[in-house]
């Protein structure tokens, strides 16, 4: 798509080679990261056609646009998807894949080979996931609760079980190609106490890859056994506890949740020093907070599980625990803050982007601490405060992050500017149609609203209809960038090297970078973040 | 228009106001905290806007004592919440003495309730104010969720177990019971109501009910029946042991352990009698699972724990009581 | 870093070890020690494993500190999983 | 350690085995060893969700696992246990034939590997046919009736025995599953080393393929205690 009309522009990772097969069988990591934003974009806008159905039947109160079942297997993919397939690949697999060889300053990820696997697993398991939808879809809820799933269900559970198998496959390779990146290819000088803060959380993120990732694979399997042959291990008829199921999915699934908000927190570590002009406020907390969210992370699984009919002690056990893994989510908020303290800020589309990250986690986190707190969660529990709470995070915080992201580095991809204009546009109405979706969701949510339902009562009809409302100014406030992100590829400005004057290697190579991203080995001398020392480009300044 | 939008369903239960009062307390404490940090930012954004002054960004490093502020305060404040939480929900899941029982049986998709009287009554709940009252629940198929809003209270019934639930309403009233937890298709139709009376209504309720005979004289015809007295006798000369002292009591176990016989283990001893045998018996009861259903297996539940009933004082149906106790004012 | 080459007596001797062991396991298996056959069971089956992990797998020789890490790391997440879970199961009936 | 790996610059790439994005060997051995080690640590979180299982319902149900360990062919599993040792072995050899360059050797002991492999799944194969004809597969047929009789001392539900068997059948197979996999690797590793593309300057292939079958090997040593042995001790 890219390689058109660049004859004329310097040699680089886009027109080094040309043809279909230069992509579909490349190692490059920045092509695979580029393989990757297509694909999972296109998965994004799968799971976003699910969310507007799923808001337009709950315009009213009664089950009028579709059909029950139907219903149940919208918000079921709608899960799936975008968890599974977009949100949880989506700033690892894009920005992560692009940068972390280019951060530390290597010619590419340690294993490109499985890098590219994990590219084609991805797309294998999406296949079968699309396949599993187009053939009549599932409807266990995302969360493939047992003996629903087993013993009742009567939808392509298996084919989606097997589907996010495959996917773990790639989440896995990915995690592991990361980790021994960083630990073995970084560049002379680059020691752990110089690399970017995205580095510390695709490092984070990558442990829960590696650890978390094979017991949801397992899981899923035994799921998928029992459908099969009649294991009888999570069925309560035959003396199997359904609660096991819980057990081992959320083993996994809390953890996802960090997989899927720590890279945005490294990306909101760039940009928020970047636009501030100034290093990060308490680098080595920050960093350190990361890795504490991925290892605490494994302990408060069962804070999903507090009305399932788990024991008293236990329940007590994982809410203690969960607020321990809030305290370095507060760190972060706490430190970010203060970078901007005496900075020099802009206000250009990332940044608006991070501060609207900052705002909507904290509210998504600060809504966690009601949730981990067991008198209030019996209440709550399955009702849409628990929708808001997680949309906040995900939606507001990691979405939110990871636009920011592809704006920042999007001069280093392409090579070209987005219109800056049309960025603070679409990132003030996406702030304001999240919040006018979601927010009355909490009030729902206290009032009793269950979630998961294809009709509701009357008197929760108002605010649902803001909730709708917003959704669709939300879905234009995505569909915007898509639009002059891809104007931008042809008509863009060109991007010199370092458009921002950021810091970080990534930034001292041309734009778009080379195949092997640096012509020799760079020697790192300096500290992250050592923007006093960085010019900043005329047109910046000027810009504000 | 915004007299119409509440932010908390009616307090109509004790709990109700205990989880409202540290609701209140975490929605305020979230706003200051939101509102500090949100001015903190407007306030750095704007005064350290980048101007055309050339003025540059000030470098610091960042500070230790900041850190350890901001981690131990924040840890001050959460603990304070978790136990808060945790008083509320010891509440919520540690029964009270003295309570009315009444049997749950969830199923796709609708509730079943059995009261120990016998009245039975689908997607419909009656229940007398003022009375403490225990739900002891389970599941037919798939795992399903009890939940009155208005109560606050919330707990899945899965299949295969009993879990319980207990509440005290305090306003006669009509109130939601919502499915809380996704069951398929119809999950969002398994809708019922609670109609909380007072006492004497609801004492004139259960007499016009259809009488089905009490739930554990049913429990004694089928346990007749199904033949069970060929083993359990009421003098020791059967092959297995005298029920009427079981319910309540500690019980010992053949591999040496105690346990206190609740309505998990009579039900379990029920329906897998080999998962726990009685010391000094052989593992010869026939296993009674998929031969009864959940109804009936509550019917013997409740005789076998009628054959134990608790001491004087304490009465066991929400009848009896409501019609004892009076009403308080709310 | 170079490779550290180990001597195939060692070798032979960690494989009788393991032999030994083996046989030693499934023979204290018919002895009745109560509680204390599953004890012995698994204290002998991790023996082995460390045998082999240190030895076989060279962990024992290796210079880098990163190999041992991973190993204890993946060992105490199981346990995490194992641990947590038994949490709830062992007191579920205490309320 | 040094804190960063590729402090020495090494220009001449005139090593085949070497990587373009490698600045020396030693960087490219040592990124595949911990590559190999993580994927280790993945492996036993995968084999993790169903030792816990295993542990939950090894809990509820001790006396039905039990009576299924008794049934199971302690003999089999003993000699199946010695045969994986003895294949560890010769993987460990192997690797040092590689180390010193002895061809030979090395293929010998590669195929010696390969046929304590097959072996094992070959003795695999009998004990799950015996479970097949003896009516021990979960499913329809299942009946444990037999087992029942043979113990009349403990009561055995034969809905919880089942569990135990379908957890024997998913570890085993897993593992199997794995040995399979491992066979492959070594077909292909025996290949090459017959071609002598392994030798003292590159061997990695050799070891991470050893790495994988002594993992296998371990997972083993676990399974056989908790499968097998869970209950040899006379009746009383
Ligand atoms: C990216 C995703 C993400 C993230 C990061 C989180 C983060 C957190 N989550 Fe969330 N959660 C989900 C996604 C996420 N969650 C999803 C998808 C579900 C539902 C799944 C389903 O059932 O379908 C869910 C459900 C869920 C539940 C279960 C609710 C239920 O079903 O009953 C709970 C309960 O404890 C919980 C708690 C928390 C907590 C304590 C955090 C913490 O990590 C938050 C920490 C952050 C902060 C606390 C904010 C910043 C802090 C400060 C500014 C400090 C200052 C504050 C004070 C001094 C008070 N979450
Ligand atoms: C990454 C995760 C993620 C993301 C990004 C979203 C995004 C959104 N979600 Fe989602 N949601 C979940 C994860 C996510 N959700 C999960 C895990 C559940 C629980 C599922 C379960 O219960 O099992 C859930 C459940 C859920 C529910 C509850 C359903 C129920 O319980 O009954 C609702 C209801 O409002 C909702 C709404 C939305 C909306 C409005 C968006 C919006 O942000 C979406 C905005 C995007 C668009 C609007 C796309 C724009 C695209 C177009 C306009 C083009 C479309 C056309 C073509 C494809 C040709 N979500
Ligand atoms: C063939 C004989 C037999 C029959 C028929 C039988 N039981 Fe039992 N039951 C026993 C024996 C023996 C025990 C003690 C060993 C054990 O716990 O399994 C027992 C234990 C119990 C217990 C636990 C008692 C305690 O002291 O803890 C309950 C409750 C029970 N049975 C209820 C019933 C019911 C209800 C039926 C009929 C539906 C029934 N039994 C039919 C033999 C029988
Ligand atoms: Cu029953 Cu939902
Ligand atoms: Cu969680």
């Amino acid at each position: 798509m890219a390689t058109a009309a660049v004859t004329t522009e310097r040699e680089n990772y886009l027109n080094a080679e040309y043809g279909i097969k230069s992509w579909l069988l490349t190692t490059d990591h920045k092509r695979i990261a580029l393989l990757y934003l297509i694909s999972i974009t296109f998965f994004f806008f799968v799971g976003g056609f699910f969310a507007l159905l799923i808001r337009l039947e709950l315009l009213t109160p009664a089950g009028d646009l579709v059909l029950a079942d139907t219903y149940n297997k919208l918000f079921t993919m709608h899960g799936q998807v975008m968890v599974f397939f977009f949100l949880i690949p989506s700033i690892p697999a894009t920005l992560g894949n692009f940068l972390v060889p280019m951060m530390v300053g290597a010619k590419d990820l340690a294993f490109p080979r499985i890098n590219l696997l994990s590219w084609y697993l991805y797309i294998a398991g999406g296949l079968l996931m699309l396949l599993c939808i187009l053939t009549g879809g599932v409807d266990t809820g995302w969360t493939f609760y047992t003996p629903f799933s087993t013993g009742f269900s009567n939808t392509n559970v298996t084919e989606a079980g097997l589907a996010i198998f495959i996917n773990g496959f790639s989440s896995i390779l990915t995690g592991l190609n990361f980790v021994v990146t960083i630990h073995r290819m970084r560049a002379p000088g680059m020691t752990w106490s110089r690399m970017p803060l995205f580095l510390w959380s695709t490092y984070a993120t990558s442990i829960i890859f590696l650890l978390g990732t094979p017991v949801i694979a397992i899981t899923l399997l035994l799921v998928v056994m029992e459908r099969a042959f009649g294991l009888g291990i999570f069925d309560p008829t035959r003396g199997g506890d359904p609660v096991l199921f819980q057990h081992l999915f959320w083993f996994y699934s809390h953890p996802a949740v960090y997989i899927m908000i720590l890279p945005a927190m490294g990306v909101v570590s760039e940009i928020i020093p970047c636009f501030s002009r100034k290093r990060v406020f308490g680098y080595k907390a920050v960093a350190m907070s990361s890795i504490a969210i991925a290892v605490f992370g494994f302990l408060v699984w069962a804070h999903h599980m507090f009305v399932a009919g788990i024991s008293l002690y236990a329940a007590l056990v994982f809410s203690i625990l969960s607020y321990l893994v809030a305290l370095p989510s507060a760190v972060k908020v706490f430190n970010w803050t203060a970078t901007m303290y005496k900075g020099s800020i802009s206000f250009s589309t990332p940044m608006l982007y991070a501060l609207g990250f900052i705002g909507l986690f904290t509210i998504g986190g600060l809504t966690g601490l009601f949730l981990a707190c067991l008198g209030i969660d019996v209440h709550v529990h399955d009702t849409y405060f628990v929708i808001a709470h997680f949309h906040y995070i995900m939606v507001g915080g990691a979405l939110m992050g990871y636009l920011g992201g592809l704006h920042f580095w999007w001069p280093k991809i392409t090579g070209r500017m987005y219109p800056e204009a049309w960025g603070r546009l679409s990132a003030m109405i996406v702030f304001i149609g999240f919040n006018l979706t979601f927010f009355p969701q909490f009030i729902l949510g206290y009032l009793g609203m269950p979630r998961r339902y294809w009709q509701y009562p009357p008197e929760f009809q108002v605010l649902n209809v803001f909730s709708t409302a917003g959704a669709s100014i939300l879905a234009v406030g995505y569909l915007l960038p898509m639009v002059y992100l891809l104007w931008s590829l042809r008509y863009g400005k060109l991007a010199g090297d370092n458009p921002w004057g950021a810091s970080g290697l990534e930034w001292t190579t041309q734009s778009p970078p080379t195949t092997f991203n640096f012509d020799e080995t760079p020697e790192v001398t300096w500290e992250a973040y050592d923007y006093e020392h960085i010019p900043l480009p005329m047109e910046v300044t000027l810009e504000r | 228009m915004f007299e119409n939008l509440p932010l908390w369903p009616a307090r109509a239960s004790t709990m109700a106001g205990n989880v409202d009062l540290l609701y209140i307390f975490l929605v305020l404490l979230s706003l200051f905290t939101c509102v500090a940090i949100f001015i903190t930012i407007v306030v750095f954004v704007t005064k350290y806007r980048r101007r055309l002054d050339g003025r540059e960004a000030q470098q610091i490093e960042g500070s230790v004592l900041l850190e350890i502020a901001w981690t131990v305060v924040p840890l001050g404040i959460f603990m304070l919440i978790f136990a808060w939480g945790a008083i509320i929900y010891f509440q919520e899941r540690v029964l009270p003495r003295d309570v009315a029982e009444i049997y749950v049986v969830g199923k796709q998709w609708m509730w079943k309730l059995q009261h120990v009287e016998g009245q039975r009554e689908i997607n419909q709940l009656h229940v007398p104010a003022n009375r403490d009252i225990k739900l002891i629940m389970t599941s037919q198929d798939v795992i399903h969720s009890f939940f009155v809003p208005e109560f606050r209270i919330k707990q899945d019934v899965v299949p295969g177990r009993y879990t319980t639930l207990w509440f005290r309403a305090t306003q006669p009233g009509t109130y939601h019971l919502f499915c809380s937890q996704y069951c398929g298709t119809q999950h969002s139709g398994m809708v019922g109501q609670i109609v909380v009376m007072e006492p004497a209504q609801y004492q004139a309720w259960l007499t016009t009910g259809g009488a089905f005979g009490s739930l554990a004289a049913n429990g004694a015809s089928l346990f007749a029946q199904l033949g069970c007295p060929t083993c359990h006798q009421s003098e020791m000369q059967g092959r297995g042991p005298i029920l009427s002292e079981v319910y309540g009591n500690p019980v010992r176990l053949e591999d040496g352990q105690t346990v206190v016989a609740d309505d998990n283990y009579i039900r379990e001893s029920i329906v897998n009698p080999s998962a726990k045998i009685v010391s000094g018996f052989k593992p010869i009861m026939p296993v009674f699972q998929g031969l009864l259903n959940e109804e009936q297996l509550n019917e013997l539940v409740a005789y076998v724990k009628s054959l134990n009933p608790p001491p004087a004082g304490s009465v066991n149906s929400p009848g009896i009581a409501a019609a004892e106790t009076k009403p308080q004012q709310p | 870093m170079s490779a550290h080459v180990i001597s195939t007596k060692l070798y032979v001797t960690i494989w009788i070890a393991l032999m030994c062991l083996t046989v030693i396991t499934a023979g204290v298996a018919f002895i009745d020690l109560g509680p204390f056959n599953t004890i012995v069971a698994l204290s002998i089956a991790t023996f082995k494993a460390v045998l082999v992990v240190l030895i076989f797998m060279h962990v024992k020789y290796t210079s880098e500190r990163l190999t041992k890490t991973v190993v204890i790391s993946a060992i105490f997440f199981l346990f995490l999983l194992l641990g947590l879970s038994m949490a709830d199961y062992t007191t579920r009936l205490l309320g | 350690m040094s804190d960063s790996p590729l402090l020495v610059e090494h220009p001449e790439h005139d090593n085949p085995a070497l990587l373009h994005h490698f600045a020396t060997p030693e960087q490219q051995r040592n990124t595949a060893s911990l590559g190999m080690w993580l994927f280790l640590a993945t492996e036993v979180m995968f084999f993790g969700g169903m030792f816990c299982a295993y542990l939950v319902y090894r809990y509820w149900y001790y006396n039905e696992f039990a009576a299924g360990s008794r049934s199971l062919d302690i003999w089999l599993g003993t000699i199946n246990t010695v045969v994986l040792i003895c294949s560890s072995l010769t993987v460990a050899l192997g690797v040092k034939a590689a180390q010193l360059g002895k061809r030979k050797q090395l293929v010998g002991l590669l195929l010696a590997t390969l046929v304590f492999g097959v072996a094992f799944l070959g003795i695999k194969g009998i004990e799950w046919y015996q479970k097949y004809e003896e009516h021990h597969i979960p499913g329809h047929s299942f009946d444990v009736s037999d087992i029942i009789q043979n113990y009349p001392q403990i009561h055995i539900d034969p809905s919880h025995s089942q569990i135990y068997f379908s957890l024997y059948f998913a570890m085993t197979g897993l593992h199997a599953l794995h040995m399979i996999v491992g066979i492959g690797i070594f077909a292909f590793l025996t290949y090459y080393s017959w071609k002598g593309k392994y030798g003292p300057e590159y061997y990695t292939p050799i070891e991470n393929g050893g790495l994988y079958w002594h993992f296998v090997d371990i997972i083993w040593i676990y399974l056989f205690p908790l499968l097998y042995l869970i209950d040899r001790k006379p009746l009383r």
